[in-house]
């Protein structure tokens, strides 16, 4: 087993087992601070899949400020008051059924098809061609994102706020 | 590449290794007692009314909403300032839209009050 | 060496997971999670492709990019929607969340 | 190089690194602390254990050892023990990217990442995490008050500091940490972007949560913040990742405005000591004279003047550098 490999079952196994967390937890808390095992994991695959500047946002967004973000939340309206209450709805066995459906459906799909192998190589410094696409063929995505952004923060502004 | 995030995660695995060690150290030696006063929660000496897990002002959750925005806004601008130098005047311009658009926001939440603390 | 399916059963199973949550979760919050969860998901696949199916360009990394972006701006106003529906509801349980109006 | 090679030697690296900062950040920095606000305050501080007092910390991290370990009957437990973790070891992953000096074999840095830069931001704000659960697993009023506090500030700092960073990067034209010191060959950036050199200090103040940020453990109103239930070592490794982060970031604003391990005559590991230790005499003098801010001055000093200050800057040196240039 090579390196990259035995890197890959890691940090697959890092992942799932704390979005498994994530998902059965009773506790809130326990499952928004099991989020972050699950991010790094995912961290760790971007690495080994040759995306650096992913790999870097990834923790900066995902485990920095969308994990913090959650948590406010659980602290801004239940805390760890509502721990006793009930989790789960009644949904459970469906639920499982359609998700386990769902893995087998994409499982199957992705072992059965014959994926397209590109030619070429990655850039070696990806966020300095990240950078050249924003200045070249991806424009509009470094534009459209500030005016996204921008909708999204007025909205959340007028929704989070007391009405007066 | 891989190899520096192989040194990464190295240093990820031992150092976590090394901050569990005091702690193995202290689990093996400390004194351990069982005056049931030690284990109450601390509040000033007193006995604690009720749960520290209760809510908590919403000014907290609009400060970390703008953060988020914020936060995004910056990783666009990490390959932007890596390859702009090369790109010349376009490159310049292209910053200066995306930061007005994104100070509109910013003079909105001041504006609205968000970034008040009352 | 993990190929393109090694990591598409990954984010298959990573995506089941975030489906089971958001359908058999009751805390609105607790779906957010599953929600960010199968976004994670996404970004695997469009990583790998990029990597194993199109290497000679950046837009599947450019497309992940997207998608977090659109995950933080999700949970900003998903959150903020929780925040507003227990002030106007007093509970964050989708299942008790009934009203259209108040 | 065969692997097992590397391995010893990212091993190696790691324990010279983490052992480096805990005795001269950790040990030593608590003992400079205790002196320079001697000093300041006309005391005479630390004098009897060893000379001067220089063991001072060493007896009392002894101390810490034999005391008892406590966790609060209604604390949780898994979440009250893994903070105690996650915050100094979040603060070492810091030093990955922070170069040292250079020999004839090339800079003296843990690894030169592609991204440091970056990096050093991501781990900054793996922090944040740390602190809420300390702060929400020791079910205590004080401890989550003051996480929370905590998370709000530096979440605000967040901002400018990367925002500084990123000027940093357009004049480098580069992330890792190596290119932008060789990059200050002829002109410290402190020279060039005193502003941001500011921007980033003051930052850098209020990510360590420290006076007259320092809101999040005001003993006088929160008992010791986000820490108040840990005892003994665990209270010591708290304070192992708050010095562990001042000195990371000295450490960073040394690399990134001020030339880093350049200088003349004197090695270059010396040039870097000297330079750190006078930034981290400026915090600790800063802590000694101001007093504290208010929750509402804080904050609103982040979004109403730093952010818009650093915005405005990062405009006008882009213009210099990419528009002027030509």
């Amino acid at each position: 087993m090579t390196g990259e490999a035995l890197a890959f079952y890691v940090l697959a196994a890092l992942t799932l087992a704390s979005g498994l967390v994530v998902v059965t937890s009773p506790n809130i808390v326990h499952s928004a601070v099991a989020l972050v095992p699950s991010f790094l994991g995912v961290t760790g695959l971007y690495v080994l899949l040759n995306a650096e500047f992913l790999a870097g946002i990834q923790i900066l967004i995902y485990a920095g400020a969308i994990t913090v973000l959650i948590l406010f939340v659980i602290m801004l309206t239940e805390g760890g008051t509502g721990m006793r209450a009930r989790q789960r709805n009644e949904q459970g066995p469906i639920g499982a059924a359609v998700a386990a459906a769902m893995a087998v459906l994409l499982i199957t799909v992705a072992t059965h098809t014959a994926w397209p192998r590109g030619a070429g190589t990655l850039p070696a410094y990806t966020t300095a061609a990240i950078g050249r696409s924003f200045l070249g063929a991806n424009i509009l995505v470094f534009e459209g994102t500030s005016i996204v952004l921008l909708v999204s923060l007025i909205g959340a502004i007028i929704i989070a706020r007391k009405e007066e | 590449m891989l190899l520096d995030w192989g040194y990464v995660a190295v240093f990820a695995i031992v150092g976590a290794g090394m901050v569990a060690l005091p702690l193995l150290i202290i689990w093996l030696i400390s004194p351990r007692s069982s005056y049931p006063q030690k284990f109450e929660t601390y509040e000033s000496g007193v006995p604690a009314i009720g749960q520290a897990w209760s809510q908590f002002n919403v000014r907290y959750y609009l400060f970390s909403l703008i953060f988020v925005v914020f936060d995004v806004e910056i990783i666009y601008l990490y390959p932007w300032a890596v390859a702009a130098r090369s790109q010349g005047a376009l490159a310049f311009y292209e910053l200066l839209v995306f930061l007005v658009i994104l100070t509109l926001g910013l003079v909105y939440a001041w504006r609205k009050g968000a970034l008040e603390w009352v | 060496m993990p190929t393109l399916t090694h990591y598409l059963v990954l984010s298959a199973l990573l995506f089941a997971l975030g489906l089971f949550a958001v359908v058999t979760r009751r805390n609105s919050v607790a779906i957010l999670m599953g929600i960010e969860l199968m976004l994670n998901a996404a970004n695997v696949n469009l990583a790998a492709f990029n990597r194993f199916a199109a290497p000679g360009e950046l837009q599947g990394q450019i497309f992940a990019l997207i998608v977090i972006t659109l995950a933080a701006c999700e949970a900003a106003v998903g959150l903020a929607l929780v925040l507003a529906a227990y002030r106007s509801l007093e509970t964050i349980y989708v299942d008790e969340i009934n009203v259209m109006k108040w | 190089m065969p692997w097992y090679l590397e391995l010893l030697r990212a091993v190696a690296g790691t324990i010279l690194i983490f052992s480096g900062v805990a005795v001269i950040a950790a040990m030593f920095g608590v003992l400079l602390e205790r002196k320079i606000s001697a000093w300041i305050q006309s005391r005479l501080g630390p004098k009897h254990v060893g000379p001067q007092g220089l063991l001072q910390t060493l007896a009392d991290t002894l101390k810490l050892l034999q005391k008892e370990n406590i966790v609060p009957r209604r604390a949780d437990p898994v979440i009250f023990a893994s903070a105690v973790i996650v915050v100094p070891l979040a603060a070492l992953l810091d030093y990955v990217v922070i170069p040292f000096g250079t020999t004839r074999a090339g800079p003296l840095i843990f690894r030169d990442l592609n991204i440091g830069v970056l990096y050093f931001a991501a781990t900054s704000a793996l922090v944040v995490v740390g602190i809420l659960m300390a702060g929400w697993g020791s079910n205590n009023k004080y401890a989550l008050l003051g996480g929370l506090r905590s998370a709000a500030q530096m979440v605000s700092y967040e901002i400018p500091m990367g925002l500084a960073l990123i000027t940093v990067a357009l004049l480098a034209g580069s992330l890792s940490t190596v290119t932008i010191v060789n990059a200050q060959a002829g002109l410290w950036n402190i020279v060039s972007q005193p502003v941001a050199f500011l921007i980033f200090l003051v930052a850098a103040t209020a990510e360590v949560n420290r006076t007259p940020f320092d809101l999040v453990e005001a003993e006088s109103e929160l008992v010791a913040g986000y820490f108040s239930e840990y005892t003994g070592m665990r209270f010591a490794l708290f304070q192992l990742g708050e010095y562990g982060e001042m000195f990371a970031m000295a450490a960073m604003a040394v690399t990134l405005f001020l030339g880093g391990w350049r200088g003349p005559i004197l090695p270059p590991v010396l040039w870097f000591v000297i330079k750190l230790y006078a930034l981290i005499f400026v915090f600790m003098w800063v802590r000694w004279t101001f007093p504290r801010f208010r929750i509402d001055q804080l904050l609103g000093f982040s979004w109403k003047v730093l952010i818009p200050v650093a915005l405005l800057n990062l405009v006008v040196t882009a213009f210099f550098v990419v528009v002027a240039h030509r």
